[in-house]
């Protein structure tokens, strides 16, 4: 789960980091107000949980009160890479003298927190971590010792961060790293961290991401999550327990297991069709979760076919199959199925659903085979 | 032979009493594997489909001389869990618990690198020698017994591949998951290292998935060290591209963890990449 | 530093153990009116930093509140292996059915905490454990997970505790790891824990040190010494940074290094004498300590001589020089003094005394040359 | 040949510029120990005492090629100063610090087992070769090279004992103060063990004291494993009985660590325990 700047930064004050007083606006008029009351000038930054805002105009500065309700007025509504902005952060500008980065993740590969500065900060990071990898100093740390004082000494040792501000540095990388600890995040990232005019570090942009399979012992930050720029269908996902992402293509799947959901979607477009979705119904799904599934894939206008691929170990075929069962005595299909079960209780699966006697099922042994039929079915609906 | 489960070993479940757990024990039991008992805190002296249950590992193992154990418990237990396997001195801990927080496994990582226990998973299917040995959740009916090692990262995608190996009477030794979690115990340079030294393993089937970069080093890894033919296949050119946030991510993982990477890494390493799981059989 | 019975078992209670609800009397009417307001029968016991107070008399039972005035009246004043009794707790009497015994300690041989516990608890533990150690079940911690919930299990498992009362022995034991850890105990200790006549557990008795070292992070617990039954000696000694011990001999030793003061003191014996005192100045002493040390020296009236042994390392040879110096500018000493000084700075240490030209000051090289000396000096005085 | 240092060693010293390490770095640099730079955090690019000053272990290592570090900062920051040294790769630390906690000992030591670093200390006088290198606190001229091992826990009594065969021409190959904290680095064990290898000691001194129970496995060790002669002597055959309170202590060390055991286990082990310190050199 990813957090808006706003929310970041409000966290990151929780941890003693400094940040810009800026407040959130969701109409021109409130980003008229607030660049009154913080003084001008003021950026206005679109709040949307993507990447890539800056290239799309939505970050501007404004010089008065009216330029910030002009600018918000521009960046509302706008969509970046499918994501509607619909709050703006207004910031008080800052002098800009130097841009540092520093952010702390997940080690894939050490299985360690790592811990990355750079005094070449700010959007080319990517950038100079694959020309000058060498101008990124990481730390590794070792999660039951936390973050050592001097590892955060390494790290200002090596970007060569002047002496006067090691102390606040310091400051600022342990509350970091306890942020990112004690919000379970995945990534905890200040970018830029810059010196201002003054000659102080402030965070003047920022990330949190969540794990996801933490949320649960952190009730407070999951209320911070913002549905209200996704398709609804994802948010009834999630509601669900179901992961789902939302795709152009004809043919709606519903698989158990990401691997096979998208060996699924794959498949079909090797068979010249095209994946209406990404929906894998997880380990253990219930008849309840199948047919929310199955009611999200045919709120979709695009589906033409459904294809059920389900090889069931956890999951088990008969309830599967109950729960397509369950799913159509509510909802009328008029489109074709096409059902693939194969695995643990297959034998009372295939048996339930052929019993059932459905209207326009098509059922078939193989992925090949049930692909190819998808593509057949989704042209000829 | 096979490798790290067989006739021999002597499993325990953890968390047998729970629905998921006693489900797939029956299946285990039913598919032949030698389940020497099962843990359920507060249970201890009952018995669970003929199976003798205790209040902990530890007095489990010196009951039953386990040597493997299976974890079914939910993910906020699975850590404590398996503290608990590494403690008891279980060698493979199995677990299939999906869910669990990253940091939890950062930390149990590190312990399990002190002990001497293997882990395989966590969120895994486990794994199965056909006609030996089933622990965890694969459907035992679609293995049949021969000479290919299948690995895979994924869980019902493998089930998939070891079905299409079967019906075209092709056996297997041992059938892997690793599970697709971003830290796990056991990961594909393990395995492949295992079907090397496997005499009856002769080919090896590596089924991965985009994202991270285990297909990339398991590609250096059999360029460098395996003398025996890998099929491969990566699932997910079609997904979407990741909605990865922050720069940090990219930093730490280098290269960009898509399908197309890690065919091209698995070809130069001398690999055949299948286009798709049903066509595997062909290329061995 | 120890705690108090009743000390730690309030900071037991902060931790969710449950203990008896008993209060302290610094009076026999003190405990008349606790016995009063609990309800009898109460328990008196006697509060000292020391063991054997059971054997000594000082724990007795009251069945009403004026035998509980009675009994505080008998106890009050009492003296146990040298600590007189100043307080009581008076603690509401328990129905006992069985004794458990749960304790945290550093194994210093594994280097880490250890948690213990025995279905035989009670006063004759130790004898349990050099007769039936496997009765005692061990478990060691980890000291970066912490005890986990398997171990607890695996303590209640061994000691055959009932089933009903493993939920409740699970908090009582994470409690007390967690105020172990929280208190950089060295020890954490409940003995008994009862089962009492309700069926249901209750901390009796307990004990907590608290590591000395670590008392600079715990100013709350810093706070908590009970000084008032110790030697006045001692209290200064502690507050001078010195480590000091009174004994019954003649001879007062001020050595630095703890094992070169035993040493020291063995050899007085060696050569017929008797130490009046363990006393390290320990490392790196200033000219300030040893003064203090000098004066609490010559405090004790069966001093006859004071030998002074000091081989620099991170002590200086001049600074304990001008310590004693400084030392003997405030007071007036008739006794023999017997100075040994090596190691570093030795030249100028010895040069700061020969020209200060103190009467009664005995130089000597060799430590046994010294020893003899001293003893020599104190049969003479 | 000597054991842990010698000519070689490149030496660093964490909390140079501080008081104490200001003054030990001048008695070290004065005997002769090839004292490469120090480290204070925020005087990285100072000079003190002619030796360069880093802001970190790792930049001190990286610029000097440091093997060796003694640490001299206060008890409270002393832990951080070991992993620092444990995370930087110094081969042998040396800490003087007394008064660390042992809570943060227990985590340090963890860590320390995971390392390639070896600790001396904490709360220890440091090593010292004759006419080679002085680490620690040690006084330089009490010592001379020869062919006898010292290893001690005490800090003090160590000097007088090397004071004593010094001035009876009895030199040493290396005098080793293993400190007396509960939780250390290096215990007598481990020292017995280098002096058992290195071909230049001849014989062994072992000063010991009361309380745990090291002297005993010291006893048990050179019972088995000990070709060379071993002289020893226990500080504390008059000191009273300790305080200790509670049962926990008891339980955990067995014995009550008192000098007559001590004394008869040494015995027992062929070793000759002397009466008094001064004695030792007859009894070489």
């Amino acid at each position: 789960m990813n957090l808006h700047e706003y929310q970041s930064k409000l966290r990151f004050a929780e941890y003693g980091i400094p940040t810009p007083k800026g407040q959130v606006a969701h109409s021109p008029q409130q980003a008229y107000e607030i660049a009154k009351e913080l003084g001008v000038p003021v950026v206005v930054k679109a709040q949307v949980l993507t990447g890539g805002r800056g290239k799309a105009g939505g970050v501007k500065l404004a010089r008065t009160p009216e330029e910030a309700q002009q600018r918000a007025d521009d960046i509302l509504g706008m969509d970046i890479r499918s994501h509607k902005v619909l709050k703006v952060l207004v910031d008080p500008a800052s002098n800009i003298q130097s841009e540092i980065y520093l952010g702390v993740t997940n080690d894939r590969a050490a299985r360690k927190p790592l811990i990355m500065a750079s005094a070449q900060g700010g959007m080319d990071i990517e950038e100079v971590n694959r020309t000058t990898p060498e101008k990124i100093i990481r730390e590794h740390v070792d999660p039951f010792l936390g973050l050592r004082d001097y590892q955060i000494r390494n790290l200002a040792y090596g970007i060569e961060l002047p002496r006067e501000l090691w102390k606040q540095f310091g400051k600022i990388a342990s509350g970091l790293y306890r942020c990112y600890v004690e919000s379970d995040a995945t990534l905890a990232e200040i970018n830029p961290l810059i010196i201002d005019g003054s000659g102080n570090l402030l965070a003047v942009d920022g990330k949190i991401s969540i794990d996801d399979n933490a949320l649960y012992r952190h009730p407070d930050l999951a209320e911070l999550r913002d549905t209200s720029a996704e398709p609804p269908a994802e948010t009834q996902a999630r509601a669900a327990g179901l992961s789902y992402i939302k795709l152009d293509g004809e043919i709606g799947c519903m698989v158990n297991g990401a691997g096979l959901a998208m060996t699924t979607m794959d498949m079909t477009k090797l068979y010249g069709g095209s994946p209406a979705n990404f929906l894998d119904i997880g380990g253990g799904a219930k008849a309840e979760t199948v047919a929310a599934a199955l009611r999200i894939i045919l709120a979709d206008p695009n589906v033409k076919a459904v294809l059920f691929n389900i090889f069931g170990g956890i999951t088990r075929c008969d309830e599967v199959a109950m729960g397509i069962l369950a799913a159509l005595k509510d909802i009328k299909v008029d489109l074709p199925m096409i059902v693939r079960l194969v695995g643990t209780n297959e034998t009372e699966g295939r048996r339930l659903l052929d019993e059932a006697q459905v209207p326009h099922m098509i059922t078939a042994a193989t992925l090949a085979e049930a692909a190819q039929k998808a593509v057949t079915a989704a042209q000829g609906a | 032979m096979a490798i790290l489960v067989d006739k021999n070993t002597r499993l325990i479940v953890q968390g047998i009493t729970g629905r998921e757990g006693m489900f797939h024990t029956e299946q285990m039991i039913e598919y032949g594997t030698n389940i020497v008992g099962g843990v359920t805190p507060g249970k201890g002296g009952e018995w669970a489909l003929g199976k003798p249950v205790f209040d902990t590992v530890k007095a489990a193992r010196e009951a039953t001389g386990a040597n493997t154990s299976v974890i079914y418990v939910p993910a906020s237990f699975a850590a404590d869990a398996m503290y608990e396997a590494i403690d008891a001195g279980i060698e493979l801990i199995v677990c299939i618990t999906e869910g669990i927080p990253v940091m939890d496994m950062m930390k149990v990582r590190e312990r399990l690198d002190q002990s001497k226990s293997r882990l395989l998973g966590p969120n895994c299917p486990g794994l199965l020698t056909p006609g030996q040995a089933k622990v965890g959740i694969m459907p035992g009916h679609i293995a049949m017994p021969g000479k290919v090692g299948v690995v895979s990262r994924s869980g019902t995608l493998t089930y998939e591949v070891v079905y299409a190996l079967t019906q075209r009477e092709i056996g297997q030794t041992t059938c892997i998951g690793i599970g697709g979690d971003p830290v796990n115990g056991t990961n594909f340079i393990d395995v492949l290292q295992m079907f090397e030294d496997d005499p009856q393993t002769e080919k090896v089937v590596l089924i991965g998935e985009i994202g991270g970069t285990d297909e990339e080093k398991a590609a250096t890894f059999i360029a460098t060290y395996l003398t025996k033919p890998v099929v491969a296949f990566i699932a997910g050119q079609t997904a979407p591209p990741g909605r990865r946030m922050g720069h940090a991510g990219a930093i730490v993982e280098g290269g960009s963890g898509t399908a197309a990477e890690k065919i091209a890494a698995l070809q130069t390493a001398g690999a055949t990449v299948a286009k798709h799981p049903e066509e595997i059989p062909d290329l061995l």
